[in-house]
């Protein structure tokens, strides 16, 4: 328990230490929201609008460490302030529409990149030199190396515009109601394909190399040529043995890659028109919408990590080793 | 250094990614002269590929060809400038961290921690708002956002050289902090340096290209970038001008493909194991055919067994022509040096070799049994049950991320031994018992397990299927005297128990003269001397088996003079192959 | 993996051709308009605070105002109110009041609430946008019709912001607790569009007022939003068909939308949107100088500028700098004024005339040796200024000038904009129902700020009291031969001093589809702007569309 | 009496253990003191974590202890400090380490390595390093010496290695080295000639060796004295033939019997038990293991006996026998 606590406290440390970057850098940021809202109704807003408008933001003009104050305190109570772009709706409230749909989008094509990428590279480094070795790696090496916003527009191109398999956007069907049933959920996976494969397409190819890589070292060590000497079956020796032992570094690296496909993802929604965090984030910055940018970036770095510690956990039981520490 | 260079332009990978990314630089610095004004609208807007517009024009009617070419520039230019940044500060502060340690490191590592939670994207993004646009802007912001994780790498890198005893070695010299990590320790991390500058490259392109696709680099500016923003802008999709992006975007991906290879390039040249192993040799005939037939009454022969690795420098013969037998219950020495071949001739008894070595000669019947001819599926039974081994790490043996009681199930899985889970504990118990372990230990990790201990699961491991003869390869090397002993006498007490025979391989020659029946003594691959260990003890023939007992000090008595000098120059003088850096050789 | 087998056969066979995508199948009765750019919608229907996200149409489809202007007919038509009448000392404003009009909850509509609406922006000075209380005293009912509004002095252009206002109901508002952060999710409303039948994040639905008070409309039954949160996917939708109404900018729009069905995909891009400008710092040599300012604007070839900036969409800018909402006030002997046209030659000779003469490296000098040397801002994220702004630089560099273009970050460019601490930045202008808005935000004395200090308007930093004297005339006057002649003589003055350098005037972006609907607004039926950005027109089309019959 | 050349005072070591906050600490030296004399070899002797390469690290200045003193030549070394200080000492005090693999920089060339030594120490330069260099690998039986000093370490052999590590130590002249464990990692025949090269410099030299070492027959062969080393303190100590012939301490005891020597070596009985749970934190570490362990080792530290000239032994079992007096022990 006191390795869980220990991590745990690292990463209240770090989420404090994020949540003053988040408190700070926007206010970095030369311009005020208030001319920035005003000025997205390019010249359909008297001037006088602008003094309206800083009144109704309620700028203040105190001290940084009384905002500083107030902003954790907010935070604490889960208030995340009014958003300037969707004004006066709560940043809550903002972020509610798109969180979602980013989580089950990125997660969803990052855990299939991970399991398929990981089970990839076990088979690679199984069969080295075969075909999946030699000519698949390179393949998705080569794949991978196409921004995956690229690969969104050229499969939005070809398959949404050009042949008309998939829908061109959106994360569901606006005549269906959302809910649990048979027609919506297939409806949101035919949605979900072409975006989900978009960042699968690129992601995969890595996994892939360095669990190819991971197990290549463990398939020299002594435990494998134990495992063959005791006469094991080979599936027994490659799953149970060589991938088992290789996928803690690999779940190491997923762990991270969850908190980047939150914040990284939003390429391909704004590819897709998906209704996800991406946008908003752009959008918030443009606006210099500080609450909805701050709790953007809240709810990132909580995601990533709480993703980082799930992963923790996930070591903690993957490998009992780091039992030792607990 | 120039020396790893031209292994690296030997490897097919490295030559691949180096001649595009070479062939991209060229497009670079030279294109621009020869193509058209890319920021001039020289024709229609949307036009596909013709004669006068090779790849078309753009929404703009710009030449989509001249944009491509001219983009590399700054594209190439910013991706290098920021990899090198990112690889200059994440070394530096990884480097710093590591190598100081202490209350630096503390501090260094939360903040590059914390660093590496802030999503990268986001942090760019709103970075680059602050920062007057620009190529530099894109510098500074992708810096920023990127150093961490190379600050990661390099101070654990940093760590485990610190750890090394070179650098405690110049301390001792009294060599300076600055100099020790200018002069030894970044040396050593060459390939590091040059793995995380392309890894950063890559980094640095692909996220360039994303931040200017959403319109937040310089968009005046003529990049691969921007130009994909200038496509979605200019309703590429819309116009099906699929000409606009679809260039651009392989130019990217090719950039990309030929760093991720010359990195996969560099990571094998620093990890051979990553390399494809070279493929084994093929068994041949014996020069002078010999009749190969076990001894009668042996429970293993060996007979005229030649063992060949592939190197880079040709075959190598890892064992040559070696002749032995083990009678049922005996205990064989086999003594040698590193290099001797004789952990080699110790896996080949379970055709236990790595991918490149072969048994090129000879048989091993075991029982009568031809093992060099066993099928896949009955060599799989084969081994374990008549023959099982200890190896000499059984530290890191055992698998670490199952408990003992699994590992000793699947072993009796898959030789059908066992009934139940159940069954399969009940057994592991009683082995553990039997090698004077906890019974209760059959739940416990391996790490949970003293060196010693872990022996003695290794052995109980042997047991498990009662095979008849057990090879053991250096099983005490890494463990203290006293702990060794405690470990042998169990053996010799199980193998009066039970019967088994013992092959066991060590360097240590006294210790195998007071444990084995016969011992042999191998000198590059060949079995120079095979006696009963009395007999050795006093009237060792072969200068090399002479030279190897006067090489250990003795406590009681007098030390064994060393041989006379005609004599020692015959034992060396025998060719010893440089089998010290082949696979699986040890020091 | 999978993904990588199928990807290369597809790319064969997407060069022979693919198939449309198929439509699904639509509730009918429903227009789909696309307005607003966002990922998701968020609900919130308050039309009183101008600075919030409401979802459209809401100041002009679920709530109306008094009166409407629309500049494509250039009148007032009656609305809530069937009619003004101003006191005879111009200090008091009379509107009549429409008998009839229900509250969609089924309340009526009165005085009252007229009344209460400008208390409310009395009371919070964030809704009143327009600033109607620094020229207002009072507001009363004086009975179930008639709302009268005292001045407190005389200024005749504020009856357009009173008219512009959109009225709540005041048995809804008086229980709201603040109506600056009120989301108002389930607006009572006048309008024609008042039911929020659907909401979700990437759609909403909006269904008929069962209570509108004009007779049979709207005839459409609803209608329907999808979030679009770029232009490309918007532009998708309504090549598709998906969408009925967009207000888009469409790259190449003739071709890519109007061409794929010529009977029923109608564009009309009237230029009625604010002139875009390059303004100079004048408060920095040598831009202080007109004749500097008018040589950098004989520089630029607005034609290829509008070319390929706006796609020819728009036409260069005049003289005058009004937009085509102007065009009964525009005077055509100002409007021809040559400082707009393209004449390097005549550029170069004022510069050499204001002493920046040509050095031997093609650069000009300034008298005391420097290069001139100018920067030109503009957003990095607006492609059609970036553009411009290329066209631009590349005009000054071949006048001799160093012009470089810098893209900030909005927030950046905006704030060194609005202090003063820029050279040269293309931003747009301020528009209102007369040229009196426009004149003032660009000449008026009272609008300049010092340098450093956040000005709102007039960011060339430019004040000319002999523009001052006429507009204060022109705010005491309603009678329009009177305002046409002032209004000629700011024109001139603003053509004399060029405080500003006018690019081009913004086209009102509008798209239609009539395959399912008829009654858009085109270039032959004026009766509005097409825009569905432009409120109130949006009032005026909402109740003009009817379903074509199956 | 001379002034030792090399003497450690209750040298005391402990490393923290747990994360950040935690204030645990686990000590790996205990009170050690030993004296080394010019042109004497003695041998540390102890299991692997006896607290043998941490005496090591603190000896060579790798480490600094947390309690004690260490004098060389009488003067106080850890008193001064700084960088000046600490060159002065170690051109007097040099390390051999254990593995020849790790304590050669990959990149240098053997030449490298002596010359950044005689620079450093300013005991060569100019035109006078080359030959200096040649010189010294001679000296360490590595012919050619020219041949040689070019090479880099991967192209030499572990034994070839280590005499290049020698030759770096001996670069600088020094009156001390610590050589820790020189020979475990290296091929037997390789050896007892390294053990021959150091055996030599005592004689030749005068430098004083400390010889760590887990291996008693080595010890016996090159060692003047002997100090055995268990859990971090020191349990025996003597001349080494005293200490190897009759060893009073029971740990010693076990390690002797535990060296693989003569054909019965396997027959005869190990003389400890089975650990019975930790060591006592206030008696005799060993007494989980001792096989006459009784009340007194688990509830007291021994004390430090000396049974016959120069034996010291820390056993309570000693102590009974009344051999010394306590007092007379420098502890």
């Amino acid at each position: 328990m006191h390795y869980v606590l220990r991590r745990l406290g690292f990463y209240l440390l770090a989420a404090w230490a994020s949540l003053t970057m988040n408190f700070v850098i926007p206010r970095l940021t030369p311009g005020d929201p208030a001319t920035a809202m005003f000025a997205r109704f390019e010249g359909r807003l008297s001037p006088d609008a602008l003094v309206a408008l800083r009144a109704a933001f309620g700028f203040t003009e105190a001290p940084w460490h009384v905002q500083y104050l107030t902003y954790l305190k907010h935070l604490l109570t889960g208030d995340m302030g009014l958003s300037y772009a969707y004004y006066p709706s709560p940043v809550t409230e903002v972020i509610g529409t798109g969180l979602l749909w980013t989580v089950g989008l990125a997660g969803c094509a990052v855990v299939i990149s991970f399991a398929v990428g990981t089970t990839l590279g076990v088979l690679a480094a199984w069969n080295r030199g075969g075909w999946l070795d030699s000519a698949l790696a390179p393949v998705l090496a080569f794949l991978g190396a196409f921004p995956y916003f690229w690969l969104a527009m050229l499969a939005l191109y070809l398959f949404g515009f050009g042949l008309g398999w998939f829908p061109l956007r959106h994360a569901y069907s606006h005549d269906l109601e959302p809910g649990l049933t048979l027609a919506f959920l297939a409806d949101m996976g035919r949605h979900a394909v072409l975006p989900a494969t978009s960042i699968v397409v690129a992601t995969l190819g890595g996994w892939m190399l360095s669990m190819r890589n991971t197990m290549v070292a463990v398939l020299g060590t002594d435990t494998l040529r134990l495992a063959h000497a005791k006469g094991l079956p080979a599936r027994q020796v490659m799953w149970r043995y060589a991938a088992r032992n290789a996928l803690l570094p690999n779940v190491t690296g997923f762990g991270m890659a969850l908190g980047f496909v939150l914040s990284g993802s939003l390429l391909t929604e704004i590819v897709f028109s998906y209704p996800g965090t991406g946008y908003l984030l752009i959008l918030a910055v443009r606006n210099q919408d500080y609450p909805l940018m701050q709790g953007l970036f809240l709810v990132i770095t909580l995601a990533v990590l709480a993703a980082n510690f799930a992963v923790d956990l996930l070591c903690l039981w993957l490998d009992p080793r780091t039992r030792a520490h607990a | 250094m120039r020396d790893a260079i031209r292994r690296l332009l030997r490897q097919r990978k490295a030559a691949v990614g180096a001649s595009i990314l070479l062939g991209f630089l060229v497009l670079a610095l030279v294109g621009p002269f020869f193509v058209q004004d890319p920021t001039e609208l020289l024709g229609q807007p949307h036009q596909p590929p013709s004669g006068a517009h090779l790849l078309g024009t753009t929404g703009q009617g710009q030449d989509v060809l001249a944009q491509t070419v001219v983009g590399a520039r700054e594209t190439l230019a910013i991706g290098f400038t920021v990899g090198a940044l990112v690889t200059l500060v994440g070394a530096l502060v990884g480097v710093t961290a590591g190598y100081l340690g202490r209350r630096v490191d503390d501090a260094l590592t939360l903040t590059t921690n914390v660093f590496l939670v802030i999503p990268g994207l986001p942090l760019a993004i709103v970075l680059g708002a602050y920062l007057p646009s620009g190529p530099l802007r894109m510098v500074v912001v992708l810096t920023f956002a990127g150093w961490a994780w190379n600050a990661r790498i390099f101070r654990s890198e940093a760590l485990s050289l610190r750890g090394r005893d070179f650098v405690a070695a110049a301390v001792v010299a009294g060599e300076s902090h600055a100099r020790i990590i200018t002069r030894e320790l970044l040396p050593n991390m060459a390939s590091l340096v040059a793995s995380s500058f392309i890894g950063n490259t890559l980094y640095a392109v692909g996220a360039q290209v994303g931040l200017e696709f959403l319109g937040l680099g310089d968009v005046g500016a003529v990049t691969w970038g921007t130009n994909l923003y200038w496509a979605g802008n200019d309703a590429a999709l819309l116009t099906r001008s699929w000409w606009i992006f679809v260039p651009t975007g392989l130019c990217i991906a090719l950039v990309g493909f030929s760093l991720t290879l010359l990195s996969s390039a560099i990571d094998e040249l620093t990890n051979p194991a990553l390399r494809l192993p070279p493929r084994a040799p093929e068994a041949r005939p014996a020069a002078t055919p010999v009749h190969l037939a076990p001894e009668a009454g042996a429970l293993l022969s060996v007979r005229e067994l030649s063992i060949e690795f592939t190197t880079e420098g040709g075959l190598t013969r890892a064992v040559d022509q070696v002749s032995l037998d083990i009678a049922p219950g005996e205990i064989l020495g086999l003594a040698g040096e590193s290099g001797s071949g004789k952990s080699t001739l110790g896996s080949a008894l379970l055709r236990l070799l790595p991918p490149a070595a072969a048994i090129t000669q000879g048989r091993v019947f075991f029982e009568g049994v031809d093992v060099t001819a066993l099928s896949p599926e009955a060599l799989r039974a084969f081994r374990w049950s008549r023959v099982s081994m200890v190896f000499q790490s059984a530290m890191s043996a055992l698998n670490p991320v199952l408990p003992l009681g699994e590992q000793f199930h699947d072993t009796l899985a898959a030789h059908d031994r066992t009934g139940s889970r159940a069954a399969s504990y009940a057994r592991a118990r009683e082995l553990l018992a039997m090698v004077g372990l906890k019974p209760e230990l059959v739940d416990a990790w391996p790490h949970q397990l003293s060196g010693g201990m872990r022996q003695r699961v290794g052995i109980a491991l042997a047991l498990a299927l009662e095979p008849r003869l057990i090879v053991m390869d250096e099983p005490t090397t890494a463990l203290d005297v006293v702990v060794q002993k405690e470990l042998l006498q169990r053996v010799v007490e199980l193998k009066a128990r039970l019967g088994f025979a013992i092959l066991f391989i060590t360097h240590d020659l006294p210790l195998l003269l007071a444990l084995a029946d016969r011992v042999g003594i191998l000198q590059a691959g060949k079995l120079v001397e095979v006696d009963t260990a009395q007999r050795l003890r006093t009237e060792a023939r072969h200068p090399y088996t002479r030279l190897l007992l006067s090489s250990f000090p003795h406590l009681g008595a007098d030390d064994v003079p060393p041989p006379a000098a005609d004599v020692l120059e015959q034992a060396t003088a025998t060719n010893k192959p440089g089998l010290a850096a082949l696979p699986g050789g040890r020091r | 993996m999978s993904s990588a087998r199928w990807l290369l056969p597809l790319l064969a066979l997407f060069a022979t051709g693919g198939c449309e995508l198929e439509p699904r199948p639509r509730p009918p009765g429903t227009l789909f308009v696309s307005v607003e750019q966002r990922s998701a919608w968020v609900r919130n229907f308050n039309p009183l605070f101008a600075g919030a996200g409401s979802r459209w149409p809401t100041r002009a489809g679920v709530y109306e105002c008094l009166e409407l202007y629309t500049p494509s007919t250039g009148g007032y038509q009656p609305w809530l109110a069937t009619g003004h009448t101003w006191s005879e000392d111009r200090r008091t404003l009379r509107f009549t009041l429409r008998d009839g009009v229900r509250w969609s909850d089924g309340r009526r509509f009165t005085a009252e609430d007229v009344a209460y609406t400008f208390q409310l922006l009395r009371k919070h000075a964030a809704l009143d946008a327009g600033g109607v209380w620094r020229f207002l005293s009072e507001v009363r009912a004086e009975d179930e019709h008639t709302v009268a509004f005292t001045f407190s002095r005389v200024f005749i252009p504020g009856f357009g912001d009173l008219a512009a206002q959109p009225i709540v109901p005041r048995h809804v508002w008086e229980k709201v607790g603040d109506p600056v952060t009120f989301t108002n999710p389930t607006p009572v409303a006048t309008g024609p569009f008042t039911e929020v039948n659907v909401f979700r994040n990437q759609v909403f639905e909006l269904g008929r007022n069962p209570y509108y008070w004009q007779k049979g409309k709207p005839a459409v039954r609803a209608l329907r939003f999808l979030a679009f949160p770029t232009n490309d996917q918007a532009n998708l939708a309504l090549v598709e068909g998906e969408v009925d109404w967009a207000g888009n900018f469409i790259p190449a729009v003739d071709r890519t939308f109007v061409s794929k069905d010529p009977a029923h995909h109608a564009r009309w891009f009237p230029l009625f949107g604010s002139t875009v400008f390059l303004y100079p710092n004048t408060t920095l040599p040598p831009l202080d100088d007109v004749r500097v300012r008018k040589a950098l604007s004989m520089a630029l070839d607005r034609e290829r500028l509008v070319e390929i900036a706006m796609y020819g969409y728009t036409r260069p800018a005049d003289a005058t700098g009004l937009n085509d909402a102007y065009a009964t006030w525009r005077d055509a002997d100002v409007a021809d004024d040559a400082w707009v046209r393209h004449d390097a030659k005549e550029a170069a000779r004022l510069l050499d005339e204001a002493g920046l003469r040509l050095g031997a490296d093609g650069v000009r000098r300034r008298p005391d040796g420097s290069p001139l040397a100018l920067d030109i801002e503009v957003v990095g994220g607006w492609s059609d200024w970036v553009r411009a702004g290329q066209v631009v630089a590349r005009d000054l560099r071949k006048l001799g000038v160093q012009a470089h273009l810098r893209t900030y970050e909005f927030g950046a460019w905006q704030e060194r904009l609005q202090k003063g601490e820029f050279q040269l930045s293309i931003s747009w202008s301020l528009d209102g129902p007369t040229p009196y808005t426009f004149y003032k935000w660009m000449l008026s004395s009272a609008t300049v700020r010092p340098v450093g200090e956040v000005a709102a308007s007039n960011w060339q930093r430019f004040g000319d009291p002999e523009t001052d004297a006429l507009l204060e005339r022109f705010e005491a006057t309603d009678a329009r031969a009177e305002q046409q002649a002032l209004m000629v003589q700011v024109q001139r003055r603003f053509s004399e001093t060029a405080p500003a350098i006018p690019l081009f005037p913004n086209p009102s972006w509008g798209e239609a589809n009539s395959k399912r609907f008829t009654g858009f607004p085109t270039e032959t039926d004026p009766y509005a702007r097409l825009s569905p950005h432009a409120e109130p027109d949006s009032l005026l089309v909402l109740t003009r569309l009817a379903p074509r019959s199956p | 009496m001379n002034t030792p050349l090399l003497e450690a005072r209750r040298l005391t070591r402990s490393f923290p253990v747990g994360g950040l906050l935690s204030r645990e600490r686990r000590t790996v030296l205990r009170d050690v003191s030993f004296t080394l004399e010019r042109g004497e070899t003695v041998a540390l002797v102890g299991e692997s974590g006896s607290g043998k390469s941490t005496l090591a690290r603190l000896l060579a200045r790798l480490d600094t202890p947390d309690a004690g003193d260490l004098r060389l030549g009488g003067e106080d070394v850890l008193a001064r400090s700084g960088r000046a200080a600490s060159l002065a000492y170690r051109g007097r005090v040099q390390m051999v380490f254990q593995d020849p693999f790790a304590s050669l920089n990959p990149v240098h060339t053997v030449a490298y390595h002596l010359e950044r030594s005689l620079l450093r120490h300013r005991r060569a330069s100019g035109a006078d390093l080359t030959p200096r260099v040649h010189a010294l690998l001679e000296s360490v039986g590595l012919t050619p010496a020219e041949q040689l000093a070019r090479r880099f370490p991967h192209e030499l052999s572990g034994g070839q290695r280590q005499r290049v590590a020698v030759a770096r130590a001996l670069a600088v002249e020094p009156e001390v080295i610590i050589a820790d464990e020189p020979t475990s990692m290296l091929d037997v025949s390789t050896r007892r000639g390294v053990l021959q090269l150091l055996k030599g410099l005592t004689r030749e030299r005068g430098i004083g060796i400390l010889f760590i070492t887990h291996d008693l027959a080595s010890a016996h062969h090159l060692a003047d004295r002997v100090l055995v080393l268990y859990a971090g303190s020191v349990v025996e100590t003597g001349p080494t033939r005293e200490v190897l012939r009759t060893p009073r301490h029971p740990y010693t005891r076990l390690l002797l019997s535990a060296v693989p020597d003569g054909a019965d070596f396997l027959r005869t009985p190990l003389p400890a038990r089975t650990p019975a749970g930790p060591a006592p934190p206030l008696g005799c570490a060993f007494a989980p293991r001792c096989p006459h362990a009784d009340v007194r080792c688990h509830d007291a530290a021994p004390p430090l006996h000396l049974p016959a000239a120069e034996h010291l032994v820390r056993c309570h079992l000693e102590s009974s026998k009344g051999v010394a007096d306590d007092a007379a022990v420098p502890s």
